[in-house]
Formats: structure tokens, C-alpha cells, sequence
């Protein structure tokens, strides 16, 4: 039952993530809610029974998509509808 | 050459410890310590510019390694409950002064100022923010400042903790 | 014993949760990267208890990945809000 | 029963200091004082959760001598230190970048790295 | 000997570009010279392949090709209970006609290429990128296990936006770039979606699998129209196409001329997931009615906004999507059809056949013109019509080469575009009337679409900024002239091969018991 | 063989070797009839200079008809669909996609309710 | 009461994910949006293969009960290395088109339409 | 305008994929013949204690190497995108 | 840029640590969770430490981009040869022919729960080494370049 309850509550932080990213107009914070996305995901499949998948989820979404996306905005701009 | 037997070593034990559990050679089982040893090789030979770019060896004394548990379980662990605790009362009630001050330490090495540091900053409390290169002087955030330490152009390290002499301890670790 | 350790994991992920408060309310990058720290931290923490629930000792293999890995984004953020980068 | 105890208080202590951190994290005015809350407070609760497991797993041990066991306790060491370090040097990083990006400690008394960063 | 390379085939198909791929970053640091012979060597064995497998499969029927079992050939092992478990590679009629298409398109763009692009940067990836694209082709078109088909659209995508984005220097090829990828990720992971459909209710990721125990529940059909929609935007049927102009147009000559490939085996994808996975279970009427609503509108919107371009190859591309609405219409009236014994026999197959044969068709003729536009930017730097003119003077060989293109593309006799075209007509005609008429509307303001490119670009005096054009370089006519005679041929010989390629191809995406049993035996 | 066999499709035959040998018929029946025609044209004299209403004829250039000249009229009578159609195609990514999800979204409504 | 949260949320993500790439302008969000909408995917492949009570498809020397479903999971992996390289991929189009264009607001990258 | 066309495309949509909960159950497959396979007879054909391992690398092998070649792949297309540009490669561009 | 010393010098202390878990991760893909390409993205990610901790310029020497890309390639290369290895004796693609043949990688293990051996598995521990090979030069490569896209721009 309380693992039950634990996976609602990861799902529900799961979805309050994904609308932050959709939400915020800062670009460092929408990547921020991304890497809390990623890291709740990757939760979520452990939870599920796959830690192959969660450590790959770790690995790459929270680690090192993360990393490039924050190297990306450096190279470009940080807010969101903003010109040269 | 000393620095790729010195990361050989370290690595090795550190497989071994992921690898405890495994077999009958003592935890170990015979593939897994051929293994590790090829594995180490391979870090070995990566790494050991990065591990050891400082040429300083001291640190490499069994002793010395030996001392760290002890001082990370004795004087250490106090410490951090003690700040703790203080901290948890100042979440609580909300009383805090803080500050950025410059605390002053007599150690040399990297390995030594980088310990200090990082017990500073697990230590509640107290927060390194930066460090002077050159003289080693860490700039610390702190929680509540003692009244007088504001005027202080340097605060000698030995004053931010209450009990043990951590940076004596460091000195005795790392150099 | 095992019976303690799931309502310990259930409070962490509710405090994942309320984390999360902060990184919504800002203001500063900074602020939301410590939520984001913190947020790593707890999770590594419920991993392992979650390890321990499940009776599968190699799920902690994952727990030290994520001790590890989650130090690189957290380290990308401060060096680009520190303009470093 | 002894084990059992232990395993209890430290996940007591461990509960008690994550949840506090969570709240200094919500309560306190500036980036800085929300570090010492959060960071600290949270790596130091975690690592008695963890230590409430390593517990379990030596006390396990005793009891069976079943080798995996002690893989556990091995494991959970690692990553508590693993976790600690890392904690460790990623608040120190982003104090430093919070505090190279302009953000001040808001209500403090000194600063001494106004000379370094004004 | 012979029976190890018959018996491997299929694997060698993947095997050897993927081995030159591989390798190639390495080859090109030593010369340029020693990269291209590499890379034709590797084509050269690729095509061989391609072609030995498919007149095996030609005259021995459907080939299978278990990956990791121990015999290549055992695709149910005796203890599963009459499951197949691993990826198996099943090469029928279709399949080989799509390998054969992608390895001539292959090989003739690589000669091409490699006198084309000789004066460029990062070339070693350029023909890395190729030989992956190459490889996802051969994949995506052998495949019969549908999560491997995923993988190797992954593959096809990824190298064909890395190739289309290859001139960064004035960032419209990257924009044309971000545009298809962006598109094909998401229609990527909605095939992902349906793939994982399948697998919640059938516990199979073959499609022989999937097809036997298919049963069309509510589930299946939202599965369908997941994967239909995403692979028909990949083929760039309207009112999806809008990639397919940008992407066309800003990619380097050669590789558009692979693009047309890669969208056909799409195409492919498309068809063997409504023939083969579906067949009759589903509703063959409606679903038959919106593929050919697609190909109609493919084709009307195609051609009309093909007139009023300014830029050859934007020109081109609009036709492309025009030419891909005649396969959808012919291969849906096949569709509309399927279960109904009478009216297969009548029209049915014939309509396929001519959709089919038009695959083929416009491979070979889209690729020839693309080619030839390659040919004349690379002589005169621009793709404007409004700048050309007058370039008939100098550039003989590339002027026939294109009139041989633009007559078979408008569908005009002897040229294999008429015969593919009429098969069309006639069996539409026989459906329903008034979609022929589109389809012959639609042929004949094509003519005129190309009357005007020819005009703009050969006709005329020649003009004073481009006396000193020379014709295109030896390696470049020979590739096309590859092309061009294989126009030709098929233009002269369609019963041919339609006898011997197409008629099969057509029968056996029709047949899906048949593609059932050479997997799961008997049955 | 069936080399040289008819096309079948479906309702009608093609044969491209009989409509090329047609062709090769009608182009020497041409070719005669031209045979008869007038041969009486000198080269480099005004009979074969242009004659534009006594008007000079232009430089070479101006001659060529450019590509946006053709078909205007074409164009200018399906003013209507054009105006329609092409501001459709407005090069922002995101209506490529929503035009995507539209076309998935309707065949959901067409496959699955309709059916 | 709970009996397919997952699948739920698969779909709730999938739709947020779909809805960032096309109401958002901003490119790097778009790709966020793509990243999210990868990982409902993959969600969906692994709440395929759960069991009720299963354990991860791995023997030790736990007590082996029932076994979730292992072909989902090497299905996942793979998507998530497609992911992975589809992202970085992305990403280097966006940096290149913000060094040409100077900007990365799909509204103004339309220099190709008609 | 086009805010309610969105809005209406996306509540087919959901209405399209809310059919997968609706008919779909969670943690009770319908089938699962090819999985109890692999979970039966994987640890005995490939001596391989992790089934999921198992999977990757002998049954789905191939899939495997498609993966790796689709990161190649990414990786030779992001070289392409930041290599450096030759003299004389000038384009005039539409 | 750099970041502070106490940064450098602990990347410095994680880098190797990094590593060996990373290849514990890839060796024991076949008994844990994990394997060649979870094990080569902690690899990659230790070296993004080290990368993010110094400057570019810094690391440039150090872990190269060619030797990285060299890398991938010999990786794909081993992994493709190991499954052609099957071809060769007479067998399909992928086989895995090594798996209870006593020889290298070729013990068998009994059915049911174990500890596990290292040396089981046939040939799928050498596709993981492959493959971690692969995605170890992959990943860091891509990191590579996108910063090297960055150091460019600031240049112009």
C-alpha cells in the first residue's frame, strides 16, 4: 500500500515537472525542471522494476542531457522570446 | 611511474570494495580479481595525471589514509552534529546573522586545503564560498557570526569549529 | 525490520515534492539549483531505502550513479551561472 | 533487537534533519542561508538513512552470513560517501557561482568578497 | 562459398556499410583519393549483394534471416511454443524490389558525389553519413521485425539531417534541417507508441506475429492511425509535406536524390504495415479512401505549387511530393479493394502494380533530375531560374539527361513514366473515374511545369555571364547516364519488367499468408 | 519472348516498341514532306535575320524570356487557390507540427469513430 | 481505483510534451518538450512489461518470485540512447542557426517557406 | 482561431490515447509467451544472470548495434556541424 | 574558464573513481544491472567532470577528440567483428558462440537464483566492453564539440 502510495506521489511530481518546463519562460530554470524530471523518471522506472533502464536514465537525462542542454543555452540565450 | 602505482593501488582497492562479496579468496572470487587488476591497469594509465598533478606523494602513506576514518567518524562526525542540531534550531526560531568573512589557514597542499574546505562546507553552518589561490585564504559564509568577528580582517580557521581542532587534524592527514 | 524503511522512503518523496516549491518560487538560478541539489540528494536517499525494500541488493548500484552523476549537472549549472562557461 | 533500535533511531534522525532541511529551504531569505539549511542538512540525513541500511545489512550478516549482505553494506557505504563528497563541492560550486553572478548574502553583516567580486 | 554468401545475404546487406562507415573517418585522414575508392568499393559490394539477394528471392521466393540463432534459417526454435523470439530479417518480393531500387540510386549518387563534392570540408563524414544512409535504407526495407524498423528509421533520419544540414555556412540548409528532424523525432516516437500497442496486446514485436494473431480491436486501430500518419508524413504526403521542399532543396544534389529514396521507403513502411499487418482485418474500404485522399491531394497541391517556384530544386521537390500522391493513389485503389476476389482480379493488382512500378520509376527519373540540377549549380552556382538561361549551348549532355528526366516525370511515351502512369489511369479509371481525371490533369500541368524549367534553363541565347560554362565533369555524366539508361530501359521493356519485378512485389505485399507462413512456416 | 510483349493494363495494351516504330513511321513521312518545302534560303544574308515590324532587334540578353515571366497568366487566374495555398506553407515549425498532429487527429476521428 | 496510473500519466506527459513543441516558440524548449515527450514513450514501454509483484529480470541471490517483463526494458534502452543522440543533434542545429541567424525563435527562422 | 483549433486537435488526441488506459490493463499482460521465454530459458542459453543483458545482446542484438550506430551517427553529424569550413566553399544560397 | 581550485582538485579526485565504476559497471553488465552503454555514459560523465572543472583549453590535450573518436570506431568495430566472429564459424550474425563452451567468457551457470560469476556469458561481456568503448568516446565527443562550438563563438 505505502509503495503504492509512493509512486502517486512520483507520478504526480512527475507531471508537476513537465508543466514547470512547459511553464517557466526561463530557459535555465525550464532545463532545471527537466534534470527534476529526469531524475523523477528515472525514479519512477526503479520503481517499476527496471534499474538497467534507471541507470541509463540517470546517466543520460539527469547527467549528461542536462549538461548539454546548459552549454546549448549558453551558446545561444537564455530567455525565452529573446532576439540578438 | 610512482604515480601510476599509487592510482593502480587506489583504484584497485576501490573495485575491490564494489567487488567484496563475491567469491571465496577471502571476498573475492579469482575472476573478478583478475579483472580488477586489468581494469586498474587500464584507469591507471588513464588517469594518473589527473589523479597525481601535483607530484605530491604524501598523501599516499597507508598511515595517513588510515586517519581519515578516524577522523571522519571522531572529530568530524561531532562537529557536524553539533552544527546540526544549532542549525536546526535556527531553522526553527529564525534567528540568524550572516556574513561572507575571510578565514585564514596555514596549510600548503591542495589536497590539504581541499579537505578543510569540504569539511567547512558540511559543517552547517558554514559554507566556502571561494578561495584565494594564491594564499589559500577561504572565503566562508557563516550562518551566525560571532559578534566581533565582523571587524576581523581574517579569522584563523581553528575558531570555526567548537570542539575538535579540525585544521590540526587536516595537518596531520595531508602534510 | 524491512516494514520501517518503505514509510521513511514515502516521506522523502513528499519532501521531493515540497522541494519542488522552491524551485518554482525562485528567484534567482541559484536558488532553484539548490533545489534541484537537494532534490538529487533525497533521491538517492530513497533509492537506497527503496533497494533495501525490494530486497534487491543490486538496485543500489543505481543509487551510487546517481550520487555521482547528478554532481555534473549540478556543476554545469554553477559554472554557467557563475559565467564561467 | 538491538539492530532493530539502531535502524529505527537513525531513521528517525535521518527523517527529522531531511525534513527540516526542507524547510529551512522554504524559510529562510537568501540563497546562501537556504545552502546551509538544505545541502547540508539533507546530505547529513541521508547519510543516516543510509547508515540505518548499512546497519541493517551488518546486522543481517550476523544473523545469516549470507554473503550479499554485506554487498549491500559495501554498496551503501560507497554511495553515502559518494553522495557526501559530491554534496560537498557542488554547494561550494554554486555558492561560488551564485555569489560571481552578483547574488549577496542578503542580510548580512560583512561580506569581505566585495573586494574580490564588486 | 556460394552458399555462404546466399545464406548471409540478408546480414551482409547491413554488415558491409555499416563495416565502411566504420571505418571511413580513418581512411579519409589518409587521402581522398584512397576514401573514394574505399567508399565505391564498399558501394560496389553493397550493390552486388543487393542484386544476388534479389534474384535469389526472385526465383526461390521470400528469404528469412534469423539473427543469432544458429542456423540462419530456423526461425522458431523448437522449445517456444511456435513463437518466433529473435530479429528476423524477411526479404519478400517487395522488399527486394526496395533494396534493388536503393542500391542502383546508391551506387549511381555515388559516382556522382564523389566528382561533385570533391572541393568540400569534412568529406569523411559526408560519406560516413552516406553509407549509414545506405544502411538504414537496406534496413528499414528488410526488416520483419517492427522495433528494428524503428531503429533503422532512427538511423535514416539522423544521417539524412546531418546530411541535409551539410552547408552550415549560410544556415538555410540547417534550418531546413531543424525543420525535418524536429519532425521526424516526434513522428518517430509516435511510431513508437504504436509499436508498443502491439506489444501490450500481442506480446510480439514481429509483424508476421503481430499479423497472425491480429484482430483489429479499438487498440489496433488507433495503433494504425499512429503509425499510418507518421509514416505518411515521412513520405511527405500532403498536408504533411511542408520538410519536404525546405529539406529537398537545401540538401547538396546527390544526397536529395537519396532523399527521394529514403522518403520511399517510408513509403514502403507504409504499405507493409496496411498490406502485410493488417490486410483484410481492417477496414479496407475507408482506410483504402483516406490513402487515396492523401495521394490526391499529394498530387494536386504538389504540381500546383510546383508552378509558380523560382528555385529548381524547390521545383523539384514539389514535384517529388506530386509523383509520391500517384504511388498512394495506386497502391490505395489496390487497397480500397483488397478482399474483394472479383475486383482485385479486374483492377485491383493492376492499380498496385502501377503504384509499385511507379516507385521504382520515380526513383530513377526524380534522381536523374535532381542530379542534373546538381550538375548545373555546380557549373554556375545557383538554383534561381530567374538567373539562368541560354545554358543549352554549353552543357549538351546535362540538357539531354534532363529532357530525358522531364519527359518520363510528365509521362510521356516511350519513357517508363507513361507506362507506370497508364497502368494508373486505366485501373483508377475502372474505381472511379474522376480520379483519373485528376491524375491525367495532373500529369499534363507537370509538362507544363517542365516545359518552363527547360525553357529557363537551356532555351535561349546564351547568356553573357555564362560563356565561359563548360560541361559537367566525366564522373557526373556517368552517373547520370546510369540513371538515364535505366529510364530508358524500363521504358522500353515495362511488361518486362513488370512481369519479373513488379507483378511479384505486387502479389506478395497483397498476400499476407504467404508473408505469415515464410516466417511461421505452414499455417 | 515476352521481351517485346504488350504492357496489359487492366482495360488496354501498351506496346512502347509499336509506338516507337509509329513514331519512326510518322517522322520519315514528316521528313518527306519537309524534303518538298522551299530550299531556296541563302545563309548570311537578310532572309534569315529576324524582322520585328522593321523595329532593330534586341540584345541577346533580353531576348530570353525569364523564369516568374512565364505562366503569369496561369497564375493570375487561380489567383483565388494560390492565395489560399501558399500562405500555408509559413516556415514556422510549429504549424508543421500542428498540421501533423491535425492530419493524426482526424484520421483518429475517421478510423475510429467512423468505422 | 489506481489501476493504470501509469498509462495515465504516459498520456498526460505525452500531450504536455506535444503541447510545449507546438505552442512554444523558443527552440531549446522545443527540444525540452521533445525530451519529455521521449520519456512518456519510454514510460509507456516500461509500464508494458510490469507484472503485478514482479521483480527486475535479474537473478541473484535474492529469492526469485515473479519477473516483470525484460524485452520492454532493452527496448527502453535503446530508445534512450536514440534520445540521447537525437538531443545532442538538435542542439548543435540550434547553435548553429543561432551563430547564422541570431536568434532561435521559430517565428523569425522561416526564411525558407512558399 | 487558431488557439481553439489547437485546443481541439490536442483533446482528440487525448481522447485517442486515453483509449490505451481504457483498454489496456496495468501490470496484468494479456500475453506474454515471448517474455516467459526469455525468462524461462535466457540464464540457460546464454549463461547470462541479468535476462534484460540477456535480451540486449543475444536476442536483440541487432537492435543493439542499430543503437550504437544511430550514436555514431549523431556523433559524425555533430562533427559536421562544428568542422571547419574550407576557403573556396562559398555558396550563394536561395 | 576555470572553476575554483577546490573543484579542480576534487574532479581531479572523482575522475578516477569515475572510471573504475563506470568499467564495473560495463564488466558486470551481465550479472548487475547496467552494462556496456550505462557503464560508457558514467565514463563519459567522469570525464565531463574533469572537462567542466578545468577550462577547454585545458583538457584539450589531455582527452582528445581524435583519440575519443578513434575510440568509437575501434568499439563499433569490436562489437561488429564479435557478432561477425559467428559468421565465420559457420553460424548466423549475432550467435553467441562462446556461451557455455567452457572457454573464454564460456562458464555456465545454473538455472535459478545465484550470486552470479564473472566469467559467464559467452560473448555478450565483450559486446558490452564494445559497446561502453563505444558510448565512452561517443558521449564525450559530443560534449567536445559543443564546446568547442562555444569557444569558437567567443572568438568571432
Amino acid at each position: 500500500m505505502i509503495e503504492m502510495l509512493v509512486h502517486l506521489l512520483v507520478i504526480a511530481g512527475l507531471i508537476a515537472s513537465a508543466l514547470l518546463v512547459y511553464w517557466f519562460r526561463d530557459l535555465l530554470a525550464a532545463t532545471l525542471s527537466a534534470g527534476i524530471f529526469s531524475f523523477l523518471i528515472s525514479l519512477e522506472f526503479y520503481i517499476l522494476q527496471a534499474p538497467d533502464v534507471a541507470i541509463s536514465q540517470a546517466a543520460i537525462g539527469a547527467g549528461l542531457t542536462t549538461a548539454i542542454f546548459i552549454v546549448a543555452i549558453r551558446a545561444t540565450n537564455r530567455y525565452e522570446g529573446g532576439g540578438s | 611511474m610512482i604515480a601510476f602505482f599509487v592510482t593502480f593501488l587506489l583504484v584497485f582497492c576501490i573495485y575491490l570494495l564494489l567487488t567484496a562479496g563475491s567469491g571465496t579468496i577471502g571476498f573475492w572470487s579469482a575472476s573478478e580479481l583478475i579483472a580488477g587488476a586489468g581494469l586498474s591497469i587500464v584507469v591507471a594509465g588513464i588517469t594518473r595525471k589527473f589523479l597525481c598533478r601535483s607530484n605530491n606523494y604524501r598523501m599516499a602513506n597507508p598511515l595517513r589514509l588510515l586517519l581519515i576514518p578516524i577522523y571522519i567518524l571522531g572529530p568530524f562526525l561531532i562537529e557536524v552534529t553539533v552544527a546540526n542540531i544549532d542549525v536546526a534550531g535556527r531553522v526553527i526560531t529564525g534567528r540568524i546573522r550572516p556574513g561572507i568573512i575571510r578565514v585564514s589557514s596555514d596549510l600548503k597542499t591542495d589536497l590539504g586545503i581541499f579537505m578543510l574546505a569540504n569539511s567547512i562546507t558540511l559543517t552547517p553552518g558554514t559554507i566556502t564560498v571561494d578561495i584565494d589561490e594564491k594564499t589559500h585564504d577561504l572565503f566562508i559564509h557563516k550562518i551566525n557570526i560571532a559578534p566581533g568577528d565582523e571587524e576581523k580582517a581574517t579569522v584563523p580557521a581553528r575558531e570555526l569549529f567548537s570542539f575538535a581542532d579540525i585544521p590540526a587534524w587536516i595537518r596531520r592527514i595531508a602534510e | 525490520m524491512i516494514g520501517y524503511f518503505s514509510p521513511v522512503a514515502f516521506i522523502l518523496v513528499a519532501l521531493v515534492c515540497l522541494a519542488m516549491v522552491r524551485l518554482v518560487r525562485g528567484p534567482t538560478p541559484a536558488d532553484r539549483a539548490v533545489a534541484v541539489d537537494t532534490v538529487n540528494t533525497l533521491i538517492v536517499a530513497v533509492l537506497i531505502l527503496l533497494g533495501v525494500v525490494y530486497r534487491q541488493i543490486i538496485f543500489i548500484d543505481v543509487a551510487i550513479v546517481y550520487a555521482l552523476l547528478s554532481f555534473v549537472s549540478t556543476l554545469f549549472i554553477a559554472k554557467y551561472i557563475g559565467g564561467e562557461l | 533487537m538491538i539492530a532493530d533500535i539502531l535502524v529505527l533511531a537513525c531513521l528517525a534522525v535521518g527523517t527529522f534533519f531531511n525534513a527540516l532541511g526542507i524547510v529551512g529551504l522554504l524559510r529562510f531569505p537568501d540563497v546562501y542561508t537556504r545552502m546551509h539549511a538544505t545541502t547540508k542538512m539533507t546530505t547529513f540525513g541521508s547519510v543516516f538513512t543510509a547508515l540505518a541500511v548499512i546497519i541493517y545489512g551488518g546486522a543481517s550478516w550476523l544473523g545469516t552470513t549470507d554473503s550479499q549482505y554485506v554487498i549491500l553494506a559495501v554498496h551503501t557505504l560507497i554511495a553515502a560517501v559518494a553522495l557526501a563528497f559530491t554534496n560537498a563541492l557542488g554547494s561550494h560550486a554554486i555558492a561560488r557561482g551564485a555569489r560571481r553572478s552578483g547574488i549577496r548574502p542578503a542580510p548580512a553583516v560583512v561580506d569581505r568578497l566585495e573586494e574580490v567580486y564588486p | 562459398m556460394n552458399g555462404f554468401l546466399m545464406t548471409n545475404a540478408p546480414a551482409l546487406l547491413i554488415m558491409l556499410p555499416l563495416i565502411g562507415a566504420f571505418v571511413t573517418p580513418f581512411i579519409g585522414r589518409i587521402s581522398p583519393r584512397v576514401r573514394s575508392a574505399w567508399v565505391i568499393l564498399i558501394m560496389t559490394l553493397t550493390t552486388l549483394t543487393a542484386l544476388l539477394l534479389a534474384s535469389d528471392v526472385f526465383l526461390n521466393g521470400t528469404q528469412i534471416y534469423v539473427f543469432g540463432a544458429a542456423d540462419p534459417d530456423l526461425a522458431i526454435p523448437p522449445d517456444s511454443g511456435g513463437i518466433p523470439i529473435r530479429i528476423i530479417f524477411t526479404v519478400d518480393a517487395m522488399s527486394a524490389l526496395m533494396q534493388v531500387i536503393g542500391a542502383i540510386t546508391g551506387f549511381a549518387v555515388l559516382l556522382y558525389s564523389i566528382s561533385a563534392d570533391r572541393i568540400h570540408s569534412g568529406l569523411e563524414s559526408f560519406y560516413t553519413l552516406f553509407l549509414l544512409m545506405i544502411a538504414g535504407i537496406m534496413g528499414m526495407v528488410s526488416t520483419g521485425d517492427l522495433f528494428n524498423f524503428f531503429v533503422f528509421l532512427e538511423i535514416l533520419s539522423i544521417s539524412s539531417a546531418g546530411l541535409i544540414a551539410y552547408r552550415i555556412d549560410g544556415g538555410l540548409a540547417v534550418e531546413a534541417a531543424l525543420k525535418y528532424f524536429v519532425l521526424s523525432t516526434i513522428g518517430a516516437m509516435v511510431i513508437l507508441i504504436g509499436i508498443g500497442i502491439y506489444y501490450g496486446e500481442y506480446n510480439a514485436l514481429n509483424i508476421a506475429v503481430i499479423a497472425s494473431r491480429m484482430q483489429f480491436t479499438l487498440l489496433d486501430q488507433i495503433a494504425l492511425v499512429l503509425i499510418i500518419a507518421a509514416l505518411a508524413m515521412k513520405c511527405g504526403s500532403v498536408p504533411m509535406h511542408f520538410w519536404t521542399p525546405d529539406a529537398y532543396s537545401m540538401a547538396p544534389s546527390s544526397i536529395t536524390a537519396m532523399l527521394v529514396v529514403a522518403s520511399q521507403a517510408s513509403l514502403y513502411g507504409l504499405f507493409r504495415v496496411v498490406f502485410t499487418l493488417y490486410n483484410v482485418t481492417l477496414n479496407a474500404m475507408t482506410v483504402g479512401w483516406i490513402i487515396i485522399i492523401l495521394g490526391v491531394l499529394s498530387m494536386v497541391v504538389g504540381v500546383t505549387m510546383a508552378i509558380p517556384q523560382k528555385n529548381v530544386k524547390r521545383l523539384m521537390a514539389y514535384h517529388a511530393i506530386s509523383q509520391t500522391g500517384y504511388m498512394l493513389l495506386g497502391v490505395g485503389v489496390g487497397l480500397a479493394v483488397l478482399g474483394n476476389q472479383p475486383l482485385m482480379e479486374s483492377f485491383g493488382y493492376i492499380a498496385m502494380e502501377g503504384g509499385i512500378f511507379h516507385i521504382i520509376n520515380h526513383a530513377m527519373y526524380k534522381g536523374l533530375l535532381f542530379l542534373t540540377a546538381g550538375a548545373i549549380f555546380f557549373r554556375i552556382g545557383t538554383y534561381n531560374l530567374n538567373k539562368m538561361g541560354g545554358l543549352g549551348h554549353s552543357m549538351k549532355y546535362t540538357m539531354i539527361f534532363f529532357i530525358i528526366g522531364a519527359l518520363a516525370i510528365a509521362g510521356i511515351p516511350p519513357l517508363n513514366g507513361f507506362a507506370s502512369k497508364l497502368m494508373i489511369y486505366e485501373s483508377v479509371f475502372a474505381f472511379n473515374p474522376v480520379l483519373a481525371v485528376i491524375a491525367m490533369v495532373v500529369s499534363i500541368l507537370t509538362l507544363a511545369s517542365f516545359v518552363k524549367v527547360f525553357h529557363s534553363i537551356f532555351m535561349g541565347p546564351k547568356l553573357p555571364e555564362y560563356e565561359t560554362v563548360q560541361e559537367a565533369p566525366v564522373p557526373m555524366l556517368i552517373g547520370m547516364g546510369v540513371l538515364a539508361a535505366i529510364v530508358i530501359l524500363f521504358g522500353l521493356f515495362p511488361q518486362s519488367v513488370v512481369n519479373g519485378l513488379i507483378a511479384p512485389a505486387a502479389h506478395a505485399l497483397a498476400d499476407q499468408s504467404g508473408y505469415i507462413a515464410a516466417v511461421l512456416g505452414g499455417a | 519472348m515476352d521481351l517485346f510483349a504488350s504492357l496489359s493494363t487492366g482495360t488496354g495494351y501498351w506496346n512502347p516498341l509499336a509506338w516507337l516504330l509509329a513514331t519512326v513511321v510518322a517522322a520519315v513521312i514528316v521528313y518527306l514532306i519537309w524534303r518538298r518545302g522551299e530550299s531556296g534560303y541563302k545563309k548570311g544574308t537578310a532572309q534569315t535575320t529576324p524582322f520585328i515590324s522593321g523595329n532593330p532587334e534586341p540584345a541577346k540578353g533580353m531576348v530570353h524570356v525569364r523564369a516568374s515571366n512565364l505562366y503569369w497568366g496561369y497564375l493570375d487566374a487561380l489567383k483565388g487557390y494560390y492565395d489560399l495555398i501558399v500562405p500555408a506553407h509559413t516556415g514556422v515549425v510549429n504549424d508543421y507540427l500542428l498540421w501533423y498532429l491535425g492530419v493524426t487527429a482526424a484520421l483518429i476521428i475517421v478510423v475510429v469513430v467512423f468505422v | 481505483m489506481f489501476w493504470n496510473l501509469p498509462f495515465i500519466a504516459v498520456v498526460t506527459l505525452g500531450l504536455i510534451g506535444l503541447a510545449t513543441v507546438v505552442t512554444k516558440k523558443n527552440l531549446i524548449k522545443i527540444f525540452l518538450g521533445i525530451n519529455i515527450f521521449e520519456a512518456a514513450v519510454n514510460l509507456f514501454l516500461i509500464s508494458l512489461g510490469y507484472r503485478e509483484g514482479g521483480i527486475a529480470p535479474i537473478f541473484t541471490s535474492a529469492p526469485s518470485t515473479e519477473m516483470v517483463m525484460a524485452t520492454p526494458q532493452a527496448l527502453t534502452l535503446t530508445s534512450i540512447v536514440i534520445g540521447v543522440a537525437t538531443s545532442a543533434l538538435l542542439l548543435s542545429f540550434a547553435v548553429i542557426i543561432w551563430k547564422k541567424y541570431g536568434t532561435i525563435d521559430t517565428d523569425q527562422i522561416r526564411r525558407l517557406r512558399e | 482561431m487558431k488557439r481553439g483549433l489547437v485546443l481541439l486537435i490536442f483533446v482528440i488526441l487525448a481522447g485517442g490515447l486515453l483509449l490505451i488506459p481504457a483498454l489496456l490493463d496495468f501490470g496484468v499482460p494479456a500475453f506474454s509467451d515471448m517474455d516467459d521465454y526469455f525468462l524461462k530459458n535466457g540464464q540457460e542459453q546464454t549463461a547470462a544472470n541479468n535476462i534484460v543483458t540477456a535480451v540486449v545482446f543475444d536476442y536483440r542484438g541487432f537492435d543493439t548495434l542499430g543503437e550504437s550506430v544511430v550514436l555514431f551517427t549523431a556523433v559524425v553529424g555533430v562533427g559536421l556541424m562544428f568542422r571547419h569550413m574550407l576557403k573556396e566553399e562559398e555558396y550563394e544560397d536561395e | 574558464m576555470r572553476m575554483s581550485k577546490l573543484v579542480r582538485t576534487g574532479a581531479d579526485l572523482l575522475y578516477p573513481f569515475a572510471l573504475i565504476f563506470g568499467l564495473y559497471i560495463i564488466l558486470h553488465g551481465h550479472l548487475t544491472p547496467g552494462g556496456g552503454f550505462q557503464g560508457g555514459a558514467v565514463v563519459a560523465t567522469g570525464a565531463a567532470i574533469v572537462i567542466v572543472a578545468w577550462a577547454y583549453e585545458d583538457v584539450a590535450g589531455m582527452i582528445r577528440k581524435v583519440t575519443m573518436k578513434a575510440q568509437e570506431s575501434a568499439g563499433l568495430l569490436l562489437f561488429i567483428g564479435t557478432a561477425a566472429l559467428a559468421l565465420g564459424l559457420g553460424y548466423a550474425f549475432f550467435t553467441n558462440v562462446l556461451a557455455n563452451s567452457g572457454s573464454l567468457f564460456g562458464l555456465s551457470v545454473p538455472f535459478g537464483p545465484n550470486p552470479g560469476e564473472l566469467n559467464t556469458a559467452g560473448v555478450i561481456p565483450i559486446m558490452n566492453i564494445a559497446v561502453g568503448i563505444e558510448v565512452w568516446g561517443g558521449l564525450t565527443v559530443i560534449l567536445l564539440y559543443l564546446l568547442s562550438g562555444l569557444k569558437k563563438e567567443e572568438g568571432s
